[in-house]
């Protein structure tokens, strides 16, 4: 089982040496999401792979310390440019400004790092992806004619400023519905290290308290899938409508099962290849041409050139749209369990 | 006035009686033996203030029912670790084996797509041969259990994280599995399994009884016996009565009685511990190298391989806590036994009275201890605070459930023994 | 001799749990003299010594300390009260040497810093008076010990204070012939001094040696306090083990909360 | 033959000479007693590994500069374990009590603007003030630490995430606070601290040699004296000389050398507590308490307060380990302290040959063991494995280290001292 | 009596780190004979019975046990030649019983179940026959009994089973009148079992009223292996505190790596 895949290798200092200088790639953990370790590490060591530039790509496995050691170890090994994932803004900050004072050019991947001040930014919009998740509740729900229904948050972790963006966005689809009183607020509660195991625990005590729960905010696929095993035992998964995030293969097969209601796939390929994009530019010390945007850093004001993705809501009906993308292979989908789902799916 | 009566070789002895077996008992309580009474108190305590919070709720059967599914995990890490306890070692990897275990048998069971007969004892294999490893690294070539366990901490996050090729969630769908840690006993199974257990600890107290006093040794009054064993009995049958009630969230829809699957298997391993402690030579050897590891070594007791199978047995236990876990979420990711489980599984053993410098411990003590946090995690999470917020609280909790459990004490120390 | 006690117990009780081990004991300390406490092993000595230096608290009675009565909650207040002990369990730290042992609780200073040559000085002088002759530095650790080098470093350290009151027990249980001598001779003097000391031993031959009074512990009850010049060896001994010698001791009547185990005797 | 001498009262011993000293000590080291000297071996077996595999960057000027600033926050943690686990306690809230110290001193900064020279202090009696509610639990409640401690850590995790809102993170700007554990000194102000603290070290050291001889007390040739002075000052000048070596990544925009700032914090820290305890009553009682806590009672020492004050100076030492750690980051966020921090420390301290059960332990110790577990942490990063191997391979060379100590220490068994 | 000793040691030497503790000691236990190992504080006695019993190991040296050469790495070793040994340090678990410390390694079972009936009462004989009266309960802690207690719970323990011979260290020295006298019986009861017998005190009326011979240790040198009968008190107390008298003993002249430390003597 151990990884043969490209995902599991070990030594990551890819290509061979070029005109192009070193690349560093910081990558925030493993515990949050699935996608760090399996998709941007993979994508991401491919990219740089085929354009013959070397790359350090670390996993700071959520720890701060660590980040800030990794940092230290790429720009003393002399790395021409360097991409961050932050673990928050304050440790991203103090990297970014060591890696400035060196000399480095510098790309803020995924998560804006407030004040940083990276040269470019590449992400895709993290409260869309919150708005996505509300509106996708909201489907489900009108599909399923509930009136007045319980909605519950199972938020992600209270250290992760991206749980705080997805909120803010799915907040701002079902907030007007509670002031409204179509919908009633349930239990609202975080989850710390987007930890499943708590999540499920703390979505059994939601349900015990409100025993009407119609409908889970669960701020990604993990989470989901703990509120889907609850909800199960009490024989109401595929009633009350869970929605998740990442698009990961557990989440997929929810939807295919119909105990999910919807997730959001991040076209991560699109995203790391857009991040190897710029940063093989500045290693090789041209002008990159692809960051057309601009992001306001709400915390100096100052304009980010960025490179801006879409979210895209998966549900039963476009779920083969993954598939077809490469994110997911069929045969990790489609197990025995799920071949027939698939086949109604169109994959 | 009293009845002396002679016993074992000749020593003479009081006859105890109910009365003054009642009396010795106020005594000890009174001198600060108090075994697992504080641990319990402090349950009650806990019980009282989250049952007054959150009545309707917390002292729902669902909420009850439920406590048993959530402390799976911790008390079963919490009973392996009483173990190593004893010896005055630790074992801080106990969380991540556990995942790791419930890893092993996630993939066999999906990505292998084996039958559970498989996937469950190569689970636990997988415990045992990292118990062996960790033991010997302590017994033979002397690490201190810290380091060791710190260095297996830190390597079982990695195994974990391979397994998982980077970090995806594995579900399962094996029904069996899903059972153990979801599923319920039927309500004649339930109340089979009540009257059987009770049967049993009253037939095992009775017989007891009878040896000692057919050898003519000491022997306690056959009053406190049997108040032992209708205690018991009331305990059993009065969980069963709550458990065998209906407590579906949504009855249209579905029925959920019974008492949960997970209760039976957490008996078991209770009982086989117990009585691994208490009445073989093992756990006598084990209290003895816990107690005075020279003074075991004197005695010709292999203190090395002592200590080799707690680390085995913790490891071990860390499995089934891994497979519970992993049927429980129906999945597995890299975080399984990770967070706080490892400190609330040597918190559960250490408030349940187990000692951190070996020689004082039980198993019942990790089932009360463990009870004691997830009723804390339970209450808590009932009442939907904000997670700052939580964790003061849950702090606070903890603290002032150890406090009855220390005030208690502390007349011990008082009076000097 | 002196007329009042310098150390005297009234009706100490003790129990540990349901046990109880001391039944209404008294005892006079008076200063100048040795009084030898003895009684069999269990008979409660110990536990007696460590409830008068505030290690046990008790459960009834009074300790009146020159006249005045005290309250010793801990081994602190006893030395306050320049009462101090060698208690059979040496309790010495085996994680420190000879000398710091010797001075714990109460180090020499200049300024902040630890005194350490004086102390080693001290502790030198000390041990040689006390015939020690093996340790091969006073900076070996007590873990390393023998048993009798153990025991000398426990008298040494009591004995290096100005204390008005000192009870030691058992201090020559380890000892060899020289050193046991010498602590005889120690006792002898610290009660010379105007010291009160009490000495537990079950040597008779020591008690007889050195004490001027006795006191028979039995079962927990004080069987009997006398002059060591009223009595015999063979009395002392009854009373040890019977609790009663003659008109001496404890009445034949047995107390009704009295439970004899002595193993193999006559049942009722 | 031999000359003997008369010292303390009249006992004869041998007078050392340079020869017997150097095979007294290597009979000691036969025998086992090796204090740092496998620790001290472990980190040169790391050095070797990985200056080996990774030469140019591992060997760095730079990469050497940076292994102090790394280390701050866990060698400051767990300087002040030392203590409380040289009482046979644990404090598992050390790591989140310095982030909550370090959020109360990024507060006063940030949020209220007032100067470093408020907010620092702040942050450090925050930290005395948690270490003795702490100390009291545990010394006057009678809590087990490890219960207390567990409740602290869950209770500051909570403190922390209300103190930044739920989540937020504060940056600083404070240049002073920044350049604790960023700035360096001077170069000519590193030579000038490289020379104070070695002649410190010889007066020291020859002051005490002398009182020693002037007293007639055995006391260590003075060539053994001479060779110790010349070893430290050997390696601080050395160390001093890389140190002072231009290491800018890229000279054409910035210089970069000089001893980091944060190396004479820990200095002098360092000496100040192996000073109390090694040659303050507070430290012999320190020890005392740890060795055998009845014994101490009976000397008549207050081993409550004793208990007390280590939580104290453990909870203010993580204050620093804190300030340190917020100024390296710039930043303070609700995980500052956590993760595997507290885990790490207390490694440290055992690693360097601190035992968790008492008595047994030095300050230097911890550097020493920190040193092992950021070398570790450092080199692993910079072999860029990915990170299910990179946790296997830092458990495994963590064991590897560790194994260098057992099995050195293991002859001490062997020959029964 | 018998030609051929039991056990016999040759040669043994014991260093711990820079310090040598024994140095070329031979010694011989014959069965059926009690010997007495006699020396003064930190001669090396308990340093060469924890030799034998395999809790350290020799640097230097053979021990022949029946003729045949023996190498014991561990107690179990000594245990499964059927040497029994009371330790000095009395090394009992304090987290148990009386009776699980006296049948600890040895536990009597029924099937896999612990015999408790069988094990108590056995005790509960054994300590009978030692003349203990004042344990409460054969089931309390050894935590809470008195020294003399502890040390008798210690003998009970090591004469419980066949053993070929039985090495005591200062088995009396913390006990009562009546029990000192309930174990030297029981030493010479072993011998005459035909068992070899080791015994160590400080007490010369216990040695001379027990033992056929006499073993002298002088700082860790052995001074004389002797008959009882060929010896007086005074002549034992020259070599233990001299390690000669008239022409037995160590040869005047010192060996080189010989140091005397003893305080306040001469100085070269
Ligand atoms: N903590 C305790 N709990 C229960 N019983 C105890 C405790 N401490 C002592 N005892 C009992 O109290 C009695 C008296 O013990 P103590 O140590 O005072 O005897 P002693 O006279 O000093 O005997 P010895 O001569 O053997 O030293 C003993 O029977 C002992 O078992
Ligand atoms: N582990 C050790 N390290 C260093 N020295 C030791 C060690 N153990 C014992 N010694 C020393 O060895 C010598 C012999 O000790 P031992 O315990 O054998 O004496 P002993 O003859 O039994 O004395 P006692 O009559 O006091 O019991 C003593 O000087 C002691 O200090
Ligand atoms: O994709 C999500 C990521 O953006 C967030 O930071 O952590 C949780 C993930 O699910
Ligand atoms: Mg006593
Ligand atoms: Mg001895």
């Amino acid at each position: 089982a151990c990884g043969t895949d490209d995902g599991g290798d070990t030594g990551t200092d890819t290509g061979t040496k070029s005109s192009a200088g070193k690349v560093g790639v910081i990558l925030p953990d493993t515990k949050s999401s699935a996608r760090w370790a399996t998709a941007d590490f993979k994508y991401l060591t491919e990219a740089f792979k085929a354009a013959g530039v070397e790359a350090d790509i670390q996993n700071a496995e959520g720890d701060k310390t660590r980040f800030t050691t990794i940092a230290d170890g790429m720009i003393a090994s002399g790395v021409k440019v360097l991409v961050i994932v932050n673990l928050d803004s304050g440790t991203g900050k103090a990297v970014l400004e060591k890696a400035k004072t060196a000399g480095i050019a510098t790309i803020d991947y995924d998560r804006l790092t407030l004040g940083g001040g990276a040269n470019y930014y590449v992400s895709f919009d993290n409260t869309e992806v919150g708005k996505l998740q509300g509106q996708g509740l909201v489907d489900c729900l009108t599909e399923k004619k509930a009136t007045k229904p319980v909605v519950s948050y199972l938020n992600g972790s209270p250290t992760d400023n991206n749980a705080t963006l997805f909120k803010q966005g799915y907040d701002s689809v079902l907030k007007p519905k509670f002031d409204a009183g179509e919908y009633v607020k349930g239990p609202d509660q975080d989850v710390p290290d987007w930890d499943n195991a708590q999540g499920g625990t703390i979505f059994e005590q939601q349900l015990t308290s409100n025993k009407n729960i119609a409908g889970v905010l669960a701020a990604n696929d993990g989470l989901g899938n703990a509120a889907i095993q609850v909800l199960k035992k009490n024989k109401l998964n595929g009633k009350v409508p869970v929605t998740g995030q990442d698009a990961t293969v557990q989440g997929l097969q929810n939807i295919l099962a119909g105990d999910q209601c919807m997730t959001v796939y991040k076209a991560i390929k699109k995203e790391a290849d857009a991040a190897a994009e710029l940063a093989i530019a500045l290693a090789k010390q041209e002008t990159p041409s692809t960051a057309t945007k601009t992001v306001v850093d709400p915390e100096s004001k100052a304009e980010v050139k960025s490179v801006l993705l879409t979210p895209q809501s998966i549900t039963a009906a476009n779920v083969k749209d993954v598939v077809t993308d490469g994110f997911v292979t069929k045969e990790e989908l489609c197990t025995a369990d799920f071949a027939e789902a698939c086949t109604k799916a169109g994959i | 006035m009293t009845t002396t009566t002679e016993t074992a070789g000749g020593i003479q002895v009081v006859k105890p009686t109910v009365a003054s077996h009642t009396r010795d008992y106020f005594a000890r309580i009174r001198g600060g033996d108090l075994g697992t009474l504080p641990a319990v108190l402090g349950l009650l305590v806990l019980v009282l203030i989250f049952g007054t919070a959150r009545s309707e709720t917390f002292l729902s059967a669902l909420n009850f029912a439920n406590l048993f599914n959530q402390s799976a995990q911790i008390v079963f890490i919490a009973m392996g670790l009483v173990f190593v306890l004893l010896l005055g070692e630790i074992d801080l990897s106990a969380g991540f084996a556990s995942g790791v275990c419930g890893a092993v048998m996630a993939i066999l069971l999906t990505t292998h797509g084996l039958p559970w007969y498989v996937a469950i004892p190569a689970a636990m294999v997988t415990g045992v041969v990292i118990g062996l490893v960790l033991g010997v690294l302590v017994a033979k070539l002397g690490i201190p259990s810290f380091v060791v366990t710190l260095a297996a901490f830190l390597g079982f996050q990695g195994v974990l994280l391979t397994l998982l090729e980077g970090g995806k969630n594995i579900s399962i769908t094996d029904e069996f599995v899903k059972a153990l840690n979801n599923g319920t006993l039927s309500v004649r199974d339930s109340w089979l399994f009540a009257i059987v257990g009770v049967g049993g600890f009253a037939a095992a107290q009775l017989l007891r009884w009878r040896g000692r006093v057919s050898r003519n040794l000491i022997a306690e009054p056959l009053g406190i016996v049997a108040a032992r064993i209708a205690g018991v009995a009331l305990l059993a049958f009065s969980a069963t009565y709550v458990l065998t009630l209906e407590r579906a969230v949504n009855k249209a829809i579905t029925s959920l009685k019974g008492t949960p699957i997970v209760v039976p298997i957490i008996v078991v391993f209770l009982v086989i511990w117990t009585f691994v402690l208490a009445r073989t030579t093992y756990g006598r050897h084990v209290y003895a190298v816990g107690g005075n590891a020279e003074a075991a070594r004197r005695a010709g007791i292999p203190v090395d391989r002592i200590r080799i199978s707690v680390f085995v047995i913790c490891s071990f236990m860390a499995s089934i806590g891994g497979i519970l876990v992993v049927s429980r979420q129906s999945s597995v990711d890299p975080n399984t036994g990770g967070s706080n489980i490892l400190l609330y599984s040597v918190g559960a053993a250490v408030i349940g009275g187990t000692s951190l410098f070996g020689g004082k411990g039980k198993v019942i003590y990790a089932v009360i201890g463990g009870a004691v946090i997830i009723v804390i995690e339970n209450g808590m999470t009932l009442l939907g605070l904000n997670s700052g917020v939580k964790f003061i609280f849950t702090g606070l909790v903890l603290l002032a459930a150890a406090s009855v459990d220390a005030l208690a004490r502390r007349r011990a120390a008082a009076t000097g023994s | 001799m002196a007329a009042t006690p310098l150390l005297e117990l009234r009706g100490i009780d003790k129990s540990f749990g349901p046990v109880q081990v001391l039944h209404d004991v008294g005892l006079s300390v008076y200063p100048g003299e040795v009084t030898a406490l003895v009684g069999d092993n269990g008979a409660g000595k110990s536990t007696l010594v460590k409830c008068i230096s505030g290690i046990y608290s008790i459960d009834a009675g009074t300790v009146t300390f020159e006249g005045r009565e005290v309250s010793v909650h801990n081994p602190r207040d006893a030395a306050a009260l320049g009462i101090e002990v060698v208690y059979q369990d040496l309790a010495l730290c085996d994680n420190l040497d000879i000398v710091q042992n010797m001075f714990l609780g109460r180090e020499k200073k200049r300024g902040i810093v630890l005194d350490e040559a004086t102390m080693e000085e001290m502790a030198g002088e000390t041990l040689r008076s006390l015939s020690v002759r093996t340790v091969k530095s006073l900076r070996q650790l007590v873990s390393s010990l023998s048993g009798g080098q153990r025991q000398t470093v426990a008298i040494a350290k009591a004995v290096l204070w100005n204390s008005r009151v000192v009870i030691l027990d058992e201090p020559t249980a380890a000892l060899g012939v020289a050193q046991t001598a010498q602590v005889l001779e120690l006792v002898r003097r610290l009660a010379d001094n105007g010291l009160g000391v009490v000495l537990i031993s079950h040597n008779m031959n020591d008690v007889f040696a050195v004490s001027d009074r006795i006191a028979a512990l039995y079962l927990g009850r004080m069987a009997a306090e006398v002059k060591a010049a009223d009595v015999t060896h063979s009395q002392v001994v009854e009373l040890i083990t019977g609790g009663r010698s003659g008109n001496l001791g404890l009445p034949p009547e047995r107390p009704s909360d009295f439970i004899d185990i002595t193993p193999g005797e006559v049942k009722k």
